[in-house]
């Protein structure tokens, strides 16, 4: 009976009776859903363009941020201001995403083309291995601030009473749901409207094909590992801009998969409306039932038996490709 | 010219079916036997036994589990450490509510447990397929380990959150705890892994064998053949996690002595998976030759400059350390996409067609 | 046409006696807006070669994924050996005698031709997981004795050289006859044959075709056989149904069908 | 028998080709070895003129595939590669080339079984054949419109996911492709197989026009030995991986073993295949 | 080996090398500029030993089983590895060294005969930080509400025991919320509980990325920050650099303040102007942690010259130094001659203490740097200690057959 009250009343009660707080709930998830599909989105791109499961997306995030922010710091005090040289180290740090790229492609994908979709997964884990490894030995350890308003991304903070209450949203975080919607669409209108897009889904299908009619791998590979590079370092900003910058924030990468389960490995709107789905119900149910009943901190697992129990009634997910099984 | 085939004729089915059909095989088998029961503990160091050998076998039968599951039966599973925690607590468990039981028999009890719970992560990919099965049972991974964390009765409620292995003898050798000496662990543990490594030859290359590789290259075609693919994944998955599960069992029991719940992360499932895929899926002697690679391998390099003589940072040592695995891995890759194993089979066709190029 | 080829009245008689193996009634499938089969009946008798022929994208595959329960039809009722049914699991086709070939050769490529056979006698293997560990003892001796079946087979196929070689590797033609000697190792009563000689050149065809009739008369398996090659459909087969956009437009022997003006049209178009 | 064989082949030795201009492809007694053991194309030579068609005939596992693959450099993928020999289209050595630069050169292969875009739907499936094209999307959608009438099987199911089409529907989806590249040359592997026979004489014919009218050169190898020499200027003979015997398609067709052993008409006409015999025979310029 | 061999499990990578790297330079400048200015330690070299284990603990064993041929001492750095590497200790007869951290029950050195862990224990910070909050009247907490946010992971844990213990004793709410180490980046959740609870002070047992990630959330949802303690692991200036100026009233305890002590020259002078040390820049030597660092060389250095001149004999043996351990007595005149007056508390251990208890000071963040803002704070010893002995007893149990204090007398 007890319990009985805990799970199915209680909760709904107190939504009710903190509506402020609840609508905080929301937003807070909706921000972390948002955060979790930009990394989904990186997978994605790689995923549709070549069936590679790219673990390496995290720690690109990682690499990308640790970039931007080493560069500015050293730039700072030959240009002397921290606009400038923030507006130095962006393209320039594009330009190392984009080097990552070529590298990637040359010593990595290009000899493996053809290779069971495993052995290129493990390839990216060792991209990932690789990347740890390079980058501390760069940029070293330590947790690093994030350039936010030397990139001139609002730092303040919104305020309202509904009910009462009050509800806060971070500037920072409203940027990054705007930057986040506007990745999507553009990569949507790119994927389905482009020769080049269309170049994309085939590559995915077959390589061998794609080979025969002439769609070069190298090109379309580079130019999909750079973008899904430029998203890292959307991503790594953004997750900076809340908790520095440092390798702890590898991990997130880990979040992203539920995301990917819900919304199918090969769909760009699937990794944004997944993503905002599994922010926003992890966030109301470790604050409603996961902190009450489990002691918290279920968000570790609720994402992922979430998508599991959805995929038992759609494996590839909500707007994945089904696998097409034909005798 | 010393590698022939020819001139073995096979006269029986019996004959052309056994373990080893061309005598050089069983010779370097009964080599590398020998090595590793007589020559190794003459030589072995503790550093040696701690850090390499009894890792390497460790972490071999954990491989050897994974790979029945993914190298046989095709399915890709990236949450092998959690399975190996719940063999580990399962023996904790088990020793702690009957002092008196031996560890050999608590061991393989153990595995049961991981079975089970093998078999219940397993039923998904009944309908989940690919990298959609692999995250799925990253679930599991993520389950567990927080039930690990949560659940203190597993823990003996200790105020550590850790288990501690206390010490265990059977018939008066002491086998376990910090008192144990590292070469009788040794010889248990590679006991106890040629056991499961000849039952796992057996079974892979008869008719369960058979039937997962069926699934693995084409479970519709596999299923039109008559296979009932609900009980050939299912009993993939129950074989794996119990090997797995006994694997995590003597990695806690044999080799750490303790062990916290995120110890059995996800760096540890992706170690194996390596190892399983550097070796060779869906051979049983990959996992050997992986585990030496994966495991021994940073352990090696982590040696190397002061052999040489050289002095880095350890800061600086260890990141090279972590770029050159990375890197050798995908080189490995590169190389021979289905392992050493199949290296070694290249060599030996080579051999046997040598001293003609083709 | 050679000279002791029957005369149409026989080949009639000789089909009239034989009693129905499988019976298919108003079967009708469809794929969302697609119709892949619509309202189709037609039996196939015991021991007779059954030969279903018809346009690209007529229905045949689908046909077949109908009868060994790969597709279940929205319609119809499919009797066979005088049980009906209407839905049936996969796997149990094979428990119940039946076994087929596919159109896209359908073959286990990691394993060697000699496991490939080995597995399509899986179903008939008992041995349970304790003496495999073992090995010798009753799960060879089980091993053993399927392992001489399916050397049968491989001698009867003559694909000895080919034993151990990974299937993937093999040249397409040779993966055909693999497969249909996976399909023998299931000792099927019908057997279900897509386009087994698709990719093979004449003399290929003739092997293949002498393999055919050697199982239907020496084993006595009922066959259907799905054939563009209008030579060998119209020499091996015993009645020809003809299927066209799913609908069944001819039904009867060789003679009357090849001459049936519709079928000409739809599919055999002028050269024959 | 064997002085065809002879003659022919010693007539092709590499030297005299480079030298032939008006040959569009021409290989020189390329070496192809797989997984580094399998060696399976031992010295294959061969050409093809400009706006000629030619046969490559033989027995499953002769080397067609095989070949055409080495043409075009699509066998790394399987882990072969040429070892030996070069090949040389439109003057130029082309081993080293990428398969999508010989793509934009002009030469385009339709692949044995079919390899659609699965998840494509057919109508995308064409368009990436264009993909190399800079002619503007006007040219493209005209020779789309062209494919379907050619095959208007695909213009029903255009909307619909390759994956789920027929084998044949997939094997018109494939041919269709390569059309939509607008190639100076294409290899077609086996685009008979599975065809409906309406549709196999169809393919042919469509093979003829774009030979004739766009002067389009073909390299076909091909199972159906009745319909590729009626088709063809010129064929070749594989066995083993090694050429056996070539010749323009007359003399072939008129070749007692071709006829026995291809054509199905030895002596007495064509015969039942009831009656084959079932021993497997050896061909006799293999005795 | 001819010198003294300290080897030190460091972690420089991984995701705590943030809060480690500091530490670890300060540890090794202190060493070394023993070295250079009085060639070692009794006139005995020291040869300070790194080997990384990027906090992870097989890393972290592999390390010890490596290091330990001729070791003197071992320092394992994080609790996963002191909890493994101890029972080995026993066997191998090192004594352990984790001061700071290990974990509160090593104090009863008659179990833990071979382990210590200096100057004062968790469950001591644990009970100063409510002694600060209470401003010395515990009874004041009746009826308050105190979140204990920590790391999910037996570190994070360890306080637990005592502080429900102190609840149901002065009658305050304990509310633990644990914070995953997947989290650590995104704590939202967590902050949405405590603004849930609106408790009245919020103590913080966080490590690495968990501090800068938490103190953001904290100002966010306009925490009242002055209200919001942490132990000594989250009172690292880098984890406080993120947010600057908005953090200023953080509170973190601490067994060391920073500042500009004479040692500090000495070691600029004889280790970063020679640019032996591994710092960055020079500002990075006023930080807590880098001073920290310094402070547990210092223990280490101090057991090793007693028992140097109790044994009478310069290169001394892994047991000698368990003894030097056991009888160190870093008294104030001590600290004043070393340079180190008022920068740590002095020091004195028993048998029956392995700990020390020194006692520590309340840190707090001025939006630029830590500074000290109370008097010396002491654990209530007669409250813990019977937990401590008691726990201990239960590891032991566990772990039968353990040897305890074994042969080694104490004298
Ligand atoms: N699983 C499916 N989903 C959607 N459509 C399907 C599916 N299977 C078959 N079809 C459609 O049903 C029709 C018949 O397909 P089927 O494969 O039976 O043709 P077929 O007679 O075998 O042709 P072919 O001789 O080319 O193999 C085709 O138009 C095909 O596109
Ligand atoms: N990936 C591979 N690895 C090893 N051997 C191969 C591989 N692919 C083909 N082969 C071998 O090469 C030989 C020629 O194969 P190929 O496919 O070229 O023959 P083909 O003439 O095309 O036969 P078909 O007419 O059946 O297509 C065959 O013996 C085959 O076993
Ligand atoms: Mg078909
Ligand atoms: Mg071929």
């Amino acid at each position: 009976m007890e319990t009985l009250y805990s799970v199915f009343i209680d909760p709904f009660v107190q939504m009710f009776e903190l509506p402020d707080f609840f609508l905080q709930v929301l937003w807070e998830g909706l921000v972390s859903g948002v955060l979790y599909s930009l990394i989904a989105l990186g997978f994605v791109l790689i995923f549709k363009s070549s069936r590679i499961f790219n673990f390496a997306q995290g720690i690109m995030v990682v690499f990308a941020a640790l970039s931007l922010v080493g560069l500015h710091s050293f730039l700072v005090p030959f240009v002397g201001n921290e606009f400038v040289a923030a507006a130095i180290a962006m393209p320039l740090t594009l330009g190392i995403m984009y080097a990552l790229a070529m590298g990637v492609e040359r010593m990595v994908l290009r000899p493996l083309v053809g290779q069971p979709d495993i052995i290129l997964f493990m390839a990216t884990i060792g991209i990932t291995m690789f990347l740890i490894g390079f980058g501390e030995f760069v940029f070293g350890g330590e947790n690093k601030v994030m350039i936010t308003e030397a990139l001139g991304i609002p730092t303040g903070s919104i305020e309202f009473e509904p009910f009462g209450g009050f509800l806060l949203l971070e500037e920072k975080d409203v940027f990054a749901v705007v930057m986040a919607i506007v990745l999507v669409v553009s990569l949507l209108v790119f994927l389905n409207k482009s020769a080049m897009g269309r170049a994309i889904r085939a590559l995915g299908d077959d390589h061998t094909a794609a080979l025969s009619v002439g769609i070069s791998l190298s090109t379309i590979w580079v130019l999909v590992w750079f973008i899904a590079g430029v998203i890292a370092l959307a991503t790594g900003i953004v997750w900076g801009a809340r908790a520095g910058v440092s390798f702890a924030l590898e991990v997130i990468a880990y979040k992203a998969l539920p995301v990917l389960m819900l919304g199918g490995l090969e769909s760009v709107s699937g990794a944004i409306i997944g993503g905002i789905a599994i922010g926003l119900l992890e966030k109301i149910f470790e604050i409603y039932w996961g902190q009450p009943l489990f002691g918290g901190n279920t968000e570790t697992w609720f994402a992922f038996i979430f998508a599991l129990i959805v995929l038992l009634f759609r494996p590839q997910g909500l707007f994945g490709e089904k696998i097409i099984e034909r005798v | 010219m010393f590698y022939r085939t020819s001139g073995q004729f096979k006269t029986t089915y019996e004959s052309d079916q056994a373990l080893f059909p061309i005598k050089q095989d069983m010779f370097l088998l009964v080599v590398i036997l020998a090595i590793m029961y007589a020559i190794f503990p003459m030589f072995a160091s503790e550093f040696t036994y701690k850090a390499l050998l009894v890792p390497v076998l460790i972490y071999s039968l954990a491989s050897l589990g994974l790979n029945i599951l993914t190298g046989y039966a095709g399915q890709l599973s990236l949450g092998t450490a959690g399975f190996m925690g719940v063999g580990a607590y399962a023996c904790y468990k088990i020793t702690t509510i009957f002092p008196e039981m031996n560890i050999i028999i608590a061991l393989f009890l153990s595995g049961f447990f991981s079975a089970a719970v093998g078999v219940a992560f397993g039923l998904p990919s009944l309908r989940i397929k690919g990298f959609y099965l692999a995250i799925a049972t990253l679930a599991s991974q993520f389950f567990l380990v927080w039930l690990f964390e949560k659940w203190a009765w597993l823990y003996n409620y200790n105020a550590s959150g850790a288990i501690e292995v206390r010490t265990m003898d059977i018939f008066g050798l002491v086998v376990t705890g910090p008192t144990a000496s590292p070469m009788v662990q040794y010889y248990f543990v590679l006991g106890i892994v040629s056991v499961v490594t000849f039952a796992m030859i057996n079974v892979t290359r008869g008719r369960y064998g058979r039937t997962w590789k069926a699934v693995r290259d084409m479970d519709i075609a596999a299923e039109l053949v008559g296979i009932n693919l609900m009980r050939a994944k299912l009993s993939a998955f129950a074989v794996s996690s119990y090997i797995v599960g006994i694997a995590g069992a003597l990695m806690v029991f044999f080799w750490k002595g303790a062990a916290e719940p995120n110890l059995f992360d996800i760096p540890m499932s992706f170690q194996i998976v390596f190892i399983a895929i550097i070796g060779g899926l869906g051979s049983v002697m990959g996992n050997f030759l992986g585990a030496i690679l994966i495991v021994a391998l940073p352990v090696v390099l982590g040696l190397l400059p002061e052999l040489l003589g050289l002095t880095i940072g350890s800061a600086t040592m260890e990141h090279v350390n972590v770029m050159v695995v990375g890197s050798l891995i995908i080189m490995f890759l590169i190389v021979e996409p289905h392992g050493l194993a199949r290296f070694w089979a290249l060599i030996r066709e080579k051999l046997i067609i040598w001293p003609f190029p083709h | 046409m050679t000279v002791m080829d029957p005369t149409l009245e026989e080949v009639k008689r000789r089909a009239e006696e034989r009693e129905v193996l499988l019976d298919l009634e108003n079967v009708s499938l469809s794929f969302g807006g697609v119709k892949a089969i619509t309202n189709i009946s037609f039996n196939i008798k015991k021991g007779e070669i059954r030969a279903i022929i018809g346009p690209n994208g007529a229905g045949k595959t689908s046909m077949l994924n109908v009868i060994n329960g790969f597709y279940q039809p929205q319609e119809g009722v499919i009797t066979f050996n005088g049980e009906k049914r209407s839905s049936m699991k996969p796997h149990l086709a094979v428990s119940q005698g039946i076994a087929r070939t596919f159109q896209n050769v359908a073959l286990f490529k990691g394993m060697s031709t000699l496991d490939n056979i080995m597995a399509g006698r899986a179903t008939r293997m008992k041995r349970n997981m304790f003496w495999q560990m073992l090995y010798w003892g009753p799960a060879q001796r089980e091993e053993i004795e399927h392992r001489k079946k399916v050397e049968e087979i491989i001698d009867f196929l003559e694909i000895q050289h080919i034993r151990r070689t990974p299937v993937g590797t093999l040249p397409y033609g040779l993966q055909k006859r693999v497969e249909l000697a996976r399909a023998l190792a299931m000792e099927p009563e019908l057997l279900l044959l897509d386009e087994p000689m698709a990719g093979m050149n004449l003399e290929e065809k003739e092997d293949m075709s002498r393999f055919i009739l050697d199982v239907n008369d020496q084993l006595g398996t009922t066959i259907a056989l799905i054939e563009h090659d209008m030579g060998v459909v119209m020499d091996l087969s015993d009645r020809v149904v003809v299927l066209d956009y799913g609908r069944k437009i001819a039904d009867g022997v060789p003679e009357e069908v090849q001459s049936n003006q519709e079928v000409i049209d739809a599919y055999l178009g002028l050269s024959h | 028998m064997n002085a065809i064989a002879e003659k022919t082949s010693n007539s092709k030795a590499p030297a005299a080709n480079l030298q032939v201009a008006d040959d569009i492809l021409s290989i020189n007694n390329i070496e192809v070895i797989y997984d580094h053991v399998v060696l399976v194309l031992k010295g294959v030579s061969l050409t093809v003129p400009k706006g000629g068609i030619v046969a490559l005939l033989g027995a499953n596992g002769a080397g067609k595939t095989t070949t055409l693959k080495a043409i075009s450099n699509l066998l790394q993928a399987e882990r072969g590669e040429v070892t030996k020999g070069n090949i040389i289209f439109q003057g130029e050595e082309v081993q080293a080339q990428s398969p999508n630069e010989l793509v934009r050169r002009g030469c385009i292969q339709v692949m044995e079984g079919r390899h659609c875009f699965g998840h494509l739907s057919i109508e995308d499936n064409l368009m990436t054949g264009a993909y190399t094209r800079k002619d503007g999307s006007a040219a493209i959608k005209r020779d789309l419109e062209m494919v379907y009438d050619y095959f208007p099987r695909l213009r029903e199911r255009r909307a619909s996911q390759a994956g789920y089409t027929s084998g044949g529907e997939q094997q018109m989806c494939a041919v269709g492709r390569a059309l939509m590249s607008r190639p100076e040359m294409i290899l077609l592997d086996e685009p008979s197989m599975g065809l409906a026979p309406q549709l196999v004489e169809e393919i042919f014919e469509i093979v003829k026009q774009l030979n004739k009218n766009e002067g389009v050169s073909f390299l076909l190898a091909e199972q159906n030995t009745n319909v590729a020499l009626k088709y063809a200027t010129y064929g070749y003979i594989m066995e083993a991986g090694r050429i056996v015997l070539d010749g323009d398609a007359e003399s072939l067709r008129e070749n007692e073993d071709v006829k026995e052993f291809y054509l199905g008409v030895g002596g007495e006409g064509r015969k039942s295949f009831r009656d084959g015999k079932h021993y497997k025979r050896r061909k006799r310029w293999l005795a | 080996a001819d010198g003294l061999n300290f080897p030190n499990l460091t972690y420089r990578t991984g995701p705590f090398a943030g809060t480690g790297t500091p530490i670890m330079n300060g540890q090794r400048d202190y060493m070394l500029m023993l070295n250079e200015r009085d060639g070692g330690i009794g006139g005995v070299p020291v040869d300070y030993i790194e080997c990384e284990t990027g906090y992870n603990t097989n890393k972290g064993v592999e390390c010890y089983e490596k290091t330990k041929g001729d070791a003197l001492v071992t320092q394992p750095w994080s609790t996963g590895i002191t909890l493994q590497v101890m029972p080995r200790t026993n066997v191998d007869r090192i004594p352990i060294l984790a001061p700071g951290y290990g974990f509160s029950p090593m104090s009863d050195g008659n179990t833990f005969a071979w382990a210590f862990n200096p100057p004062v224990s968790y469950w001591d910070g644990a009970y100063m930080i409510l002694d600060y909050i209470a401003k010395g009247d515990m009874s004041s907490l009746k009826g308050k509400k105190i979140v204990l946010l920590h790391l999910d992971h037996p570190f994070g844990k360890e306080p637990i025991p005592l502080l429900q213990k102190l609840s149901e004793m002065h009658g305050f709410e304990l509310v633990p919320v644990p914070v995953g180490l997947k989290e650590m980046q995104n704590q939202s959740a967590q902050w949405l509980q405590i603004r849930r609870e609106r408790p009245d002070n919020v103590v913080m047992w966080g490590w690495g990325a968990m501090n800068a990630g938490a103190i953001t959330e904290a100002v966010k949802t306009r925490y009242p920050i002055e209200n919001f303690i942490g132990i000594w692991w989250s009172g690292s200036d880098a984890d406080l650099q993120n947010v600057g100026a908005k953090a200023k009233g953080y509170k973190s305890i601490s067994f060391n303040v920073p500042g500009n002590y004479p040692v500090m020259d000495d070691i600029r002078k004889h280790v970063v102007s020679k640019g032996k040390s591994h710092v960055k820049s020079d500002a990075d030597l006023d930080t807590v942690f880098y001073q920290r660092g310094i402070i547990l060389s210092l223990y280490l250095a101090e057991a090793a010259k007693t028992a140097q001149e109790h044994f009478g004999v310069k290169n001394i043996n892994p047991e000698q130094l368990r003894w030097g351990l056991e009888n160190l007595n870093i008294t104030e005149a001590r600290l004043e001659e070393l340079g180190m007056k008022g920068m740590t508390p002095p020091l004195q251990m028993g048998c029956d203490n392995h700990t020390g208890h020194a006692g520590a000071w309340m840190l707090e963040w001025n939006g630029e740097e830590f500074v000290r803002v109370s008097d010396m704070l002491k654990p209530d010893r007669e409250l813990i200690k019977p937990l401590e002995l008691e726990k201990a007893a239960e590891y032991a149990k566990n772990n039968a057959p353990w040897p305890g204090r074994g042969d080694l007398a104490c004298n």
